[in-house]
């Protein structure tokens, strides 16, 4: 399934907007276009409002840019991830790597606060 | 000879008496009361018996605990040369059952599953059905041991009505469409092929068989066998009866019991001796004279021997009387019994009946094969019969005679130390002798089994007597432990006397001349009978289907067997699926409806406690 | 009318004649004739029945019996067989087993 | 541009690239660019690996290994470019249909790998399955990089554990648990906070390996319900978790999930242990379906008779030839994945003593597969539990070949303290053998308390309140005629035979109920409590629940309040054995290794009655040296009055300016039965008897 992957800025943060299913398939495209943009900021909030499904391969893209980010002591913020998503990150264990918001203005002052 | 000092094995049957966990043996004493001390191996693997096409039941695990007091088993074992004695190690063991007294053979449906499954081999082996539809043109006498059709396209009249009563049988206990079809078909089969009806005499007799060779049909009128040969033997007009008569049971089909009717008038006129009793066993195939000189080339002239007199009871008789209840046959039933008890007995010169005759009854010990020799399955089938008949004609010389041979056959016909039942032997002890020397070998014939099985069955289910419960569960234990072809299907027809498959040269064939699927099946319809009605008093479930011109009077009888008066009630009648209640409970027969097409009849028989 | 049934070989093949009528006390006759053709060892036995009135079943055992003995591949041909020798011979199921025939060859 | 030379194909077939795999890593493993997939098999002549999309009726390729790709008797391959998540694959293998030989090779069955790692076919617990789909149980490729963070194995000593065994689904399935996933890995974590506070440190887990539920699944006769395989005692697949009892099942993430719980449960204290069935397989008997071994070298996994039927050691159709070296090779294969990849801290073997019969089925003295398993160095630090006997009558209690290794479920711990609890006679002497650890059964060669798991309940057997509520089993449900389940339960009643409303039958209930926590707790060994025995869990009766999907199986967690009073007393006697070191050794008492002995009293001190008539006992254990030159060290006392009416015990002198304190008197109600550790009311001085009510247990603390 293809999925959109929209990059912006907000207060000299980067967020990265995706749309679509992340599985097999998408998954290694969306973390080739993620993984440089943690060259130059170290932090990254992703939008993940409009994305349907994500299986354990897209669990384990959100699992390296968080270990990227960790590795330059940045941070990775999630927004608007669905209920059924998050719930699953929970169970297996993914979930307590990042720090969840509603929204990316949320998502944007805890990244902040840090 | 001292002990022998090598090593030999051996089956040894019998009940344990008891178990040393230490030393890991157990100590067994076998139907005649000698010990045994049997060591268990690391190595040694048991089973309990399992039906045709059951799953094989393992019990290693479990040889500790199932060796208790009283536990019947069979153990194959070597015996060592050992510090001047022998040492019995055992190799591999067979349970008839999970317990002491505990006998797979004696649970409900044990027989009426195996019935199912021995009619659905010889279904598959004849005809390739289900893949293709029953039809006896493709019908073959020799049947190679696998059920492969081999050899020559001979078709025989007594094998086809066997496995026609198998059939039949099978669908009184199963009530499955596809064996009444068979059975039908055969009947029709037969009365197109093989019957012969003489118009000038207005009887019927039946061709040997026929060998079909392209499109025409080779007629065989008389008897292909040696001891038979360029004559009528009775024996097989006889058999002819078995499968059609057993259909009729089923069917009512008028045109099958005026076949009967007509094959009867012919013993009657031309087999039957009215001065000094009895029946001839062999006529002239043209003149049918059973005095004609053409006989003596088989040594057959004015002969009567066991088959012309007791073979009509068991073949076709007692199941005539059964679906007819007519006095005439019950008459005749008495009639065969009486001549059996007046003249077969010779109990001065030998335990065995006497089984050939002249004309005036004095023995003919120079017969063929038979010569001075007794048949051990002759003998129990006379008990068996004679206790069947006595429930109809009550007689307290044929109970005499039954239990008189029940009681001396274990000691001179049976293996005491293995069970089972042994085939031909001589008749008398040489001296010096202490054993009936046997005939020919010491193997142990399948139908031979059969006929003591039922001899012990019906004994016990009448009279009750603990004996008979031992005698019979023995043979019935050694039966299903070692006769079922868990390979192939069917059972095998010999076994040695340790119970190993004996499968050379003829004894290979699964359809020779008197076997196909007779003995085993009636084996599974009158064990089931006797067993769950006499004994155990278990309720059964019989089916039949009725024609619209079945049955004078549409009186369907529902008896499976004759059995002792009162014993049983019918308790539950339905037709096509629906209860019905014309029927008389303690007469055991059903007043059918008027219908034009075939009714499938379910009737529940209760023992009564 | 008395029975007659004589005997003629014509290389490999037997042909008896049957005249009048063949019953049980004819039937030794006939089966003495038919074990002398037996005996030339025949390829073929033709009965020529059209003068034949009456045959008991007795001498179609005679038939029946004489065929088995000489064998599978030895074919029997009945010309000329009618009414009730005809239908003696189908209640007998004996027409299975040989070539009716109208006339021979 | 990666440079490795195996990362291109050299082969291909119908469009798909291959080149030849490496035999050792047997199962499916991820490689650069692909997937190697490696299988072996004695008697196979050809094998075909078979590709489906996931779920896919049909076979999306079918690729005969080359004979190139083949070593010795083990097919290897690697396959590029797979979709991981939607992949599933089998095997076809050909070979010599020759029953009487062994042999039973069908190329028309599609067959699972023996080490598939996740396996999909019964993805949702207890949904119907499409019952002719040709490869009902199909091994998939799973992820195997979980971020364990800096978690590993426990390694608790043996003698501080205490065991809690649970059923997955039952622990959390009934709506009173009130948890986002019931009956799931996910609702044991929702339940951590549960353990910790009852305090025990370890969690066993009834099998978690991939089984059918619907293994010979048949309607109730009775009541209608589908019965299921629910226990889960039939091995499909040893490599992987049931994926039925992952909340993200449906998604094939319950590897993940399934590590996650044991990261959770390993960072609140709590080891894993898993219950494995390594005796048969699902595959039954020669009328059983073949889904994998029997498909693949039938003559090498199973024990075969002469003639080529299957022995049944285990009472359910087959028995695995553990012994033999290419079986061994996958068991111990299987437990060292499971150590390492899932940091599970050790294994409860089932029907243990079959994995040492030799292919004949004969004991073995030094059995090959139990010896490798005590010395490996993966597994050195696994606890190795054995359910000692088999239904073969081979009971090993005791006699276990163990290497200084193993312990045993300890079958006469559990009938011995039932039997005195009950009140049968001659019981006095046997018990004070359990209270130490059993040394008559473990004391030769050094083997220890440790060597022996006290237990008085189980899976298999009534619950801790129906042993006190039922005289004979009831397993009408299980529609068998209540034949199934042991007769030899040593149960009493208490006076009426099951639920009651009757007040004093109902105390007397608890009451026995604390007095076998009680005697649990302080038993030298290692304890093992079965899931809500701690809140009086009831199974009506059933004493064999291996087939029920219902109330009968699921924790009833209503239980908490209605029996908070057993929950208390359970926590305190755990937190108990916890404080005090006394209770927990790995020594026989009274051997000169330790510093302590156990000095048996009765209503006498220093005076126990042994007679077979006696129903009284009461131990101590001190150290040698309490109360002198500074060691301060406690005395633990308690008294078993099995007698159905008070006695009073005279107590033992303390040490000089010791005193007692009374810690349990499951005589009285709560909340007086029981006080927490460290908290208990002290004697009064002069107080040198102690009256202990008919049929209870009295625990006193001797301190400073």
């Amino acid at each position: 399934m293809a999925i959109e992957v929209e990059v912006s800025t907000r207060d000299r943060v980067t967020v990265v907007t995706v749309a679509g299913e992340i599985d097999g398939g998408s998954a290694p495209g969306l973390q080739a276009r993620i993984l440089p943009l943690l060259q130059q900021d170290s932090s990254l909030i992703l939008d993940l409002r409009s994305v349907t499904y994500m299986s354990s391969a897209g669990l384990r893209v959100l699992l390296l840019l968080y270990r990227q980010a960790m590795s330059r002591n940045g941070r990775v913020a999630l927004a608007g991830v669905a209920e059924t998503i998050k719930d699953t990150m929970a169970v297996t264990g993914f979930l307590k790597f990042f720090a969840v918001a509603d929204t990316v203005d949320q998502a944007l002052t805890t990244l902040q606060q840090a | 000879m001292a002990i022998q000092q090598y090593t030999y094995s051996d089956t040894i049957a019998g009940y344990v008496t008891q178990m040393d966990r230490a030393a890991r043996s157990f100590d067994l004493k076998t139907s005649d009361g000698r010990e045994f001390r049997i060591h268990l191996t690391p190595t040694t693997y048991a089973r309990i018996s399992q039906n045709l096409e059951e799953s094989y039941q393992d019990c290693t695990a479990r040889i500790g605990q199932m060796l208790q007091p009283g536990q019947h088993v069979y153990a194959y074992c070597i015996f060592y040369p050992q510090a001047g004695d022998v040492r019995v190690e055992a190799k591999a063991m067979v349970f008839p059952g999970d317990g002491p007294g505990i006998y797979r053979h004696e649970e409900p449906d044990w027989w009426i599953k195996q019935i199912r499954s021995i009619a659905n081999s010889y279904l598959r082996w004849q005809f390739n059905y289900p893949h293709q539809s029953i039809d006896y043109r493709n019908y073959r006498t020799m049947l190679h041991l696998a059920g492969g059709k081999k050899g020559d396209y001979l078709q025989e009249t007594d094998t086809i009505s066997r496995m026609i009563y198998g059939m039949a049988s099978a669908y009184m206990l199963t009530g499955e469409e596809s064996f009444l079809e068979a059975a039908e078909k055969g009947t029709e089969y037969l009365r197109a092929h093989m019957r012969f009806f003489d118009s000038d005499e207005n009887l019927i007799y039946w061709y040997h068989g026929v060998q079909v060779s392209g499109d025409r049909e080779q007629k065989l009128l008389t008897s292909e066998f040696g001891d038979d040969y360029d004559s009528l033997p009775m024996y097989e007009q006889i058999y002819a009866l078995a499968g059609p008569t057993q259909t009729y049971r089923l069917t009512g089909d008028p045109r099958i019991l005026y076949d009967i009717e007509k094959t009867i008038e012919l013993f009657d006129k031309y087999y039957k001796d009215n001065e000094k009793e009895g029946y001839f066993s062999h006529i002239d195939p043209i003149s049918l004279d059973p005095r004609s000189p053409l006989l003596d080339k088989g040594n057959n002239r004015a002969k009567k021997n066991w088959n012309s007199v007791g073979d009509h009871a068991p073949a076709y008789l007692i199941n005539l009387w059964l679906a007819t209840g007519e006095d005439k046959y019950a008459d005749f039933l008495a009639y065969t019994a009486d001549t059996i008890v007046t003249h077969f007995p010779d109990y001065e010169h030998s335990p065995f009946v006497q089984e050939r005759f002249f004309e005036d009854w004095s023995h003919d010990t120079t017969w063929g094969w038979q010569q001075n020799r007794a048949v051990v399955g002759h003998n129990l089938k006379i008990a068996w019969n004679l206790m069947r008949i006595h429930s109809i004609r009550p007689n307290a010389d044929y109970v005499a005679l039954a239990e008189k041979i029940a009681q001396l056959m274990p000691e001179v016909g049976s293996d005491r130390v293995r069970n089972g039942w042994y085939d031909v032997v001589e008749r008398v002890l040489a001296p010096g002798e202490e054993v009936h020397r046997f005939v020919w070998h010491d193997r142990k014939a399948w139908w031979q089994q059969e006929q003591a099985i039922l001899a012990y069955l019906i004994l016990q289910g009448c009279l009750g007597k603990a004996d008979y419960q031992k005698h019979g569960r023995e043979a019935t234990a050694f039966y299903n432990a070692f006769f079922l072809d868990h390979d192939d299907g069917g059972v095998y027809f010999n076994v040695l006397a340790n119970g190993l498959p004996y499968l050379l040269g003829n004894e290979r064939f699964k359809g020779s001349h008197s076997m196909s699927a007779y003995h085993s099946t009636e084996l599974c319809f009158l064990s089931a009978t006797y067993i769950n009605l006499l004994i155990n008093k278990q309720p059964m479930t019989f089916h039949f289907k009725p024609r619209p011109d079945g049955f004078p009077g549409r009186i369907l009888r529902v008896a499976p067997d004759i059995l002792p008066k009162g014993s049983v009630r019918l308790t539950a009648v339905e037709i096509d699926g629906r209860p019905y209640s014309a029927f008389d409970a303690e007469g055991l027969s059903i007043q059918l409806p008027d219908s034009r097409q075939d009714v499938r009849v379910k009737a529940t028989l209760t023992p009564v406690k | 009318m008395a029975f007659s049934a004589n005997l003629e070989m014509v290389d490999s093949e037997a042909r008896i004649t049957l005249e009048g009528e063949l019953d049980a006390a004819v039937a030794d006759q006939f089966r003495q004739t038919v074990e002398h053709a037996a005996q030339e060892k025949p390829q073929k036995l033709v009965l020529f029945m059209d003068k034949l009135q009456f045959m008991a079943s007795a001498g179609l055992r005679v038939l029946v019996f004489a065929k088995q003995r000489m064998g599978r591949d030895v074919a029997i041909y009945v010309i000329g067989a009618t009414g009730p020798v005809l239908n003696t011979m189908q209640m007998s199921g004996f027409h299975q087993a040989v070539y009716l025939q109208e006339s021979y060859p | 541009m990666d440079t490795r030379i195996d990362f291109y194909p050299t082969h291909q077939h119908q469009g798909y690239k291959l080149r030849p795999g490496r035999p050792v890593l047997f199962g499916a493993t991820l490689v650069p660019g692909g997937v190697n997939f490696a299988i072996c098999s004695r008697y196979a002549t050809s094998c075909t690996l078979v590709l489906f999309e996931k779920g896919a009726p049909e076979p999306m390729v079918e690729i005969p290994f080359p004979d190139s790709f083949r070593i010795g008797n083990t097919w290897c391959m690697v396959v590029f470019d797979l979709d991981y998540e939607r992949t599933e694959y089998g095997y076809r293998m050909d070979g010599p249909w020759d029953p009487a030989a062994g042999h039973r090779f069908d190329a028309s069955k599609i067959l699972l790998d023996p080490y598939a790692k996740a396996i999909g076919g019964r993805d949702v617990w207890g949904k119907p399955p499409d019952w002719n789909d040709p490869y009902p149980h199909r091994a998939r490729l799973i992820f195997e990089d979980f971020d364990w963070e800096d978690d590993r194995p426990l390694e608790k000593p043996l003698e501080d554990l205490v065991v809690y065994e649970l059923h997955t689904r039952s622990f959390t399935r009934h709506p009173s648990a009130g948890v986002k996933h019931p009956g799931t890995y996910a609702g044991i974590i929702a339940k951590i906070p549960y353990l910790n506070e009852l305090g025990v440190n370890c969690v066993e887990l009834m099998p978690i390996f991939e089984f059918d539920e619907f293994e010979n699944s048949r309607p109730n006769p009775v009541t209608g319900e589908t019965m299921y395989n629910y226990w889960g005692y039939s091995t499909v697949g040893f490599f992987a978790p049931k994926t039925g009892y992952a909340a993200t099942g449906p998604f094939g993430m319950q590897v993940d999930e399934f590590k996650n719980l044991v990261k959770e449960l390993h960072r609140n204290g709590i080891e894993v242990i898993l219950d494995v069935v390594f005796n048969h397989t699902a595959e039954g008997n020669e009328q059983g379906p073949t889904l994998s071994f029997r498909g693949i070298d039938n003559q090498t996994y199973y024990m075969l008779t002469p003639e080529g039927y299957y022995f049944n050691f285990s009472g359910c159709g087959n028995t695995l030839n553990c012994n033999n070296p290419v079986v061994r090779m996958m068991v111990l294969d299987c437990l060292r994945y499971w150590a390492a990849e899932y940091h599970i801290d050790g294994f409860r073997f089932d029907l243990a003593a079959i994995l040492g019969r030799d292919p004949w089925g004969a004991p073995l003295p030094n059995p090959p597969l139990l010896e490798s398993l005590a010395f490996d160095p993966v597994l050195a630090k696994c606890k190795l539990i054995a359910e000692a006997w088999d239904a073969g009558g081979l009971y090993q209690v005791g006699s276990f070949p163990a290497y200084g290794r193993w312990a045993e479920w300890n079958g006469k711990y559990r009938d011995d303290i039932r039997r005195f609890l009950k009140g049968d006679e001659g019981m006095v002497p046997v018990i004070a053998e359990r209270i130490q650890g059993s040394p008559d059964l473990y004391g030769w060669n050094k083997r220890g308390p440790t060597a022996s798991i006290n237990f008085i309940t189980c899976h298999d057997g009534f619950t801790l309140y129906d042993q006190f509520a039922y005289n004979h089993k009831h397993n009408e449900a299980n529609g068998e005629q209540n034949r199934d389940g042991g007769d030899d339960n040593h149960s009493w009643n208490c006076g009426v035979e099951g639920e009651t409303d009757d007040t004093e039958v109902n105390a007397l209930r608890k009451r026995m109920i604390k007095n076998a926590l009680a005697i649990l707790l302080m038993s030298h060994g290692v304890p093992m409590i079965l899931m809500g025995d701690e809140v009086g869990r009831t199974q009506r009766g059933n004493n064999n629940t291996y087939c029920h999907d219902n109330d009968l199986n699921w924790f009833d967690w209503t239980l908490l309040e209605r029996n908070a009073d057993l929950f208390h007393f359970a926590r305190q006697m755990i937190a108990l054995r916890k404080t005090h070191p006394l209770l927990r050794t790995r020594e026989h008492f009274g051997t000169s290794a330790t510093q302590a002995d156990i000095i048996w009293h009765g209503t006498q001190a220093w005076n126990a009655d042994w007679s077979p008539g006696s129903r009284t006992l009461a131990c101590m254990f001190r150290e040698r040296q309490a109360g002198q030159a500074g060691n301060t060290s406690p005395v633990l006392y308690m008294a078993l009055n099995g007698y159905w009416d008070a006695l009073p015990f005279e107590l033992p002198e303390l040490p000089v300016n010791y005193r007692w304190h009374l810690f349990a008197n499951t005589a009285l109600p709560a909340p007086h039965d029981i006080y927490e550790p460290g908290h208990e009311t002290p004697l009064e001085p002069y107080q040198h008897s102690f009256l202990v009510g008919g049929r209870a247990v009295v625990i006193l603390i001797g301190r400073p």
